[in-house]
């Protein structure tokens, strides 16, 4: 207990997160600081090229296992599930109308690839190592959750406008799912000898990409938070708690199919981040009448934050307890 | 120089559904077209800006001249697409020179 | 398809005041407008350009449609605004759909 | 508040050439103006995007407002340049507070 | 024989190659994936900053030579030539307008710096030694094509028009010939002093660049090959087999002067490729009758993916028959 | 004295340095090569975020000291002070009314980052090593001046226009201040265990990043210069002088405090620096009427290649004459 409160604060420490705290601190204060969008966005492609490859030499020096089946099976039910989930507590809790609380459920059962990088900054350095696969299971949970939100809403906008092409894309073939499966593959064919060459940038350098990116979002998030008119408490409450509960349900499935502590302590983070870049995309094509003032706030300022500096510690202690 | 009345339409639309509006424009006769990028916004919905992380939600405008009777079609078009997606259209009286290229 | 009569403004100040002048438009009744970048202009103050170091001095254009009532209140706000600030307004004639939005 | 008429010009070009035609305006005795970027095109000569490597095919949007005759002599100018060149213009009604700046 | 098929797979299985193939693949399908305009153009200015630096720096250590004179007039008569030769194929098989036909010719007597980048990432994987000087080279070969091309159209609208500063800010001032002749220049004066402090950037961090700019032009060539509407199956026979005869010429006249089989293995991949960047802006202000649609689309959208992924090893191997 | 020279040359020949010139010259000749605007906001960003962090990790190895407070206090004391003597000077030589005058004034009392990161440069290349909070000393001299400014001026339209608010953001939190305050503090909270993650980012990266943007830098600087309408030999001489003088100013405070030869040389380049970035910003918020055609062309087109090529090893050799 006393060895996860220092890696708490270890955490709390690293840079990555100060710097999001600089840009949360920046942009609630109005600075006029801020990141190129186009910046931001070539920041967001270096950061899921790097993991992508990166996991791809790990997943070919280690091999097929059965432990990347049992991953890849937990975590797409994850996706699939946990909108479900969360749909009808955000229809219990909220007076969201339907293709909202749709929408903002399948940003839950999605994953956010920065809370992602930096679950994992975290476990190698508590000393955990998980499996290089763990990469190509992030890109295997971005899109079910799409599809059940697309079933609880009944949508009919994209099939009535002729936008189904449009809607396939952004689902199937969306830039960070493109990226992270192309990159995964790249790495896994070329290799150590292509390590050899991107050892620098996808390691140093993507440090560096790491904390520029997260300065971004602090201010990003702060923004959204202090431009927010539609948070109630109950829907505060749900980006705070759904996370518990989705790390819950990561654990559970894990315990089940035999994973070892540090992979069920990556599956936990991932089902308790909720995406705010491929989900909010696709939902602008499939949902248009729900409303991204609730879901990118949910996502973005508060249960993204929450992750980062409290969620990740606090599912990996759960993963060594329950599991370890 | 001698310039002949033509109509211009300009079509604010979240980048996601571009493609699908261009095709409206082809559809109803319109032959060229410019895309504007904005930087953010404020509406109904609430603000957006560029800076945000989500790709779709950012606004283009589009800038098209035409004669009036193909404005009055694409406008018909747009009207009914707009019924689902969020969008605003204005149309204006403008001169050109070269009125067969438009 | 029925279009209605309503005011485009534009306005084309410094990346700095854009705030301000967001929040003009917002008391004088004006419902929703849009930003867009520019490069570079010249003017009686000489050139500037985008590529330059210096963030406020880079123009915003501002699109906003609104009734005639609601236009001429921002015209009025604006032109003491810009007593201080350097700036320029034009408005001009535009046809809408769904007239109730703006 | 008081608004005059005058003229906007709005001119879509290849950013190559944009320097020669700040030229031909400046000759006009157009006293200002502002450019802005454009994303993408559709035309005669098919589509083309700033995401190319061609950097100058990419398209300026240039704004002038001036009064009536200089925007005239502006496009007399222009019609020649554009045997040559591609590129259009086209000239609408605005009005404005303080002509004399126009 | 055996081992040029070996150093072909080896030249496929490179992620530069491969992250090109994974932009054309999801282009071709339409994905959203996009680099930023703005990005693309910083990493080309990267990458040519980087590459005149580390010639410079190489050229200096070895002082001037006959050599680098040699290759400077072989690269120099090749970028005035095979204009020549290319204008008169493509009126004889093709229907392209006299602008048209010299515009596209110019392209093929010019170079492509990132096929030089790829080609010689491949040289030195294939343990092949060539001198620094051949940056300079590749500088000077940029322009002599397009003063051909003008002379065979007889380009009359920039004249017309008063653009003739513009034509030769163009021509002799565009901005890569400027970075890579100033680079080279900078890695010259400054040395190995200047060295010490750029050599992760010019190095690791170039390699990062050079897949993310690969990924971009593979996102670009399939997007502008499936909008081709002028591509007939004579040009696309040009797009392939002009680099051929261009590789057979920078051959011939290496052996002519007594270049070594490194040096012509870089020449033969100068004269094959086909410029994307310096000859369009060029084009557009000489020549702007002539149709981007048939001359962008088959140097970026044909002749460059040939050359990176069969033309690259192809060209080597003949250089090393005929000289090695 | 002879050592000196060979140090002076040494700094012109710098890549950075040199970078600057080649810019210089490209703009110069009208060239078009640009740096994508939003990357030369992000590179300025990373220099900044690179520097305050680096700083802040020195400044956390060597603890809180003396010689910080007095290299503060003399450091705020010159941003107030400066602008009050260049004020008079530039009402005295000079047509150019209140507003002006104060607003180039306070570019003068204010600082250049990349003027320091230049000087620190060279600093250590001649071997001195001055203290890391320093860099905490460069955020305190960027606001100073701009107040004095405001005394000076007796601004009013700010106020009229209820631009309060947007002004002390401009001015106490602008982006700049906002990154290099923010990334000492990091730096000096995440201490050495953040340096391992960030060592490459802000060691090599930095220096590519660096010569970067002293590329776009030359050519914005010349294409200034070449479009300045209202220089006057007068202006010309302020802007090469003045720094001489704040450099006079900065060594005798720093003698009367007692700072060392490098710390005294580092406050010297600071004082002689013009700010071309966070001033001006305000400027346009503050002093509406005041001509950026003036302030902008002394600062950025004449006093800071001064200062590059010419002041920055002049100040140390000063420094170290007075004081080493
Ligand atoms: N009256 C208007 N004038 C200009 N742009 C508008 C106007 N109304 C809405 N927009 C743009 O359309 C976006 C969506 O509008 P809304 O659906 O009303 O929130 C806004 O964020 C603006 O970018
Ligand atoms: N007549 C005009 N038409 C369009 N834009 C203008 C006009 N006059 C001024 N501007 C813009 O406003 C900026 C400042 O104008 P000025 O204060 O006259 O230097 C210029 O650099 C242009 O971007
Ligand atoms: N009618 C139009 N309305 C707006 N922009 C146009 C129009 N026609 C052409 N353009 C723009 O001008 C470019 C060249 O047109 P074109 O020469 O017809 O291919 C197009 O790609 C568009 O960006
Ligand atoms: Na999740
Ligand atoms: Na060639
Ligand atoms: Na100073």
């Amino acid at each position: 207990m006393l060895d996860s409160l220092q890696l708490a604060l270890t955490n709390l420490l690293a840079p990555a997160v100060l710097f999001f705290l600089l840009g949360f601190g920046a942009g609630w204060l109005r600075s006029d600081l801020t990141v190129p969008e186009s910046a931001a966005k070539t920041l967001a492609l270096v950061l899921m090229l790097s993991i992508g490859f990166k996991g791809g030499v790990e997943a070919s020096k280690a091999g097929l296992s059965q432990d990347f089946a049992s991953a890849a099976t937990a975590g797409v039910a994850l996706s699939f599930g946990i909108p479900v989930l969360g749909f009808f507590v955000l229809r219990a809790i909220s007076a969201l109308d339907r293709a909202t609380a749709a929408a903002t459920a399948a940003h839950y059962g999605s994953v956010s690839i920065v809370t992602f990088v930096a679950g994992t900054e975290f476990l190698r350095a508590s000393g955990l190592q998980f499996g290089g696969y763990m990469v190509a299971v992030v890109a295997l949970m971005e899109t079910p959750a799409i599809l059940s939100a697309l079933l609880l809403a009944g949508s009919g906008a994209a099939g009535r406008q002729g936008l189904r092409g449009e809607l396939i894309r952004e689902v199937a073939l969306n830039g960070s799912v493109v990226v992270l499966i192309g990159s995964f593959l790249i790495g896994a064919i070329s290799g150590s000898a292509g390590m050899a060459k991107l050892e620098v940038f996808v390691g140093p350098v993507f440090q560096g990409v790491l904390v520029l990116f997260l300065l971004d979002m602090g201010l990003v998030a702060a923004r959204r938070l202090k431009a927010a008119r539609s948070l109630t408490p109950a829907l505060i409450a749900f980006a705070l708690v759904m996370p518990l509960v989705s790390c819950g349900l990561g654990l559970a499935i894990s315990l089940a199919l035999g994973l070892g502590a540090a992979d069920a302590a990556v599956l936990a983070i991932l089902a308790a981040s909720a995406s705010y870049i491929a989900v909010p995309a696709a939902m602008r094509i499939a949902l248009p009448d729900a409303d991204p003032g609730v879901y990118l706030t949910l996502s973005l300022a508060i249960t993204f934050p929450f992750n980062l500096v409290v969620g990740i510690p606090l599912y990996t202690a759960a993963a060594q307890a329950m599991i370890g | 120089m001698q310039t002949t009345g033509r109509k211009k339409l300009e079509i604010i639309i979240e980048a996601t559904v571009l493609r699908r509006v261009e095709q409206f424009l082809d559809e109803a006769g319109v032959r060229g077209w410019t895309v504007l990028p904005s930087i953010e916004g404020h509406g109904s919905h609430g603000d957006w800006s560029s800076g945000d992380f989500t790709p779709g939600q950012e606004r283009r405008l589009i800038v098209a001249v035409a004669t009036s009777d193909v404005a009055q079609r694409a406008l018909d078009r747009l009207a009914s697409f707009f019924a689902d997606y969020p969008g605003i259209v204005f149309l204006s009286d403008v001169e050109v020179l070269r009125p067969e290229r438009f």
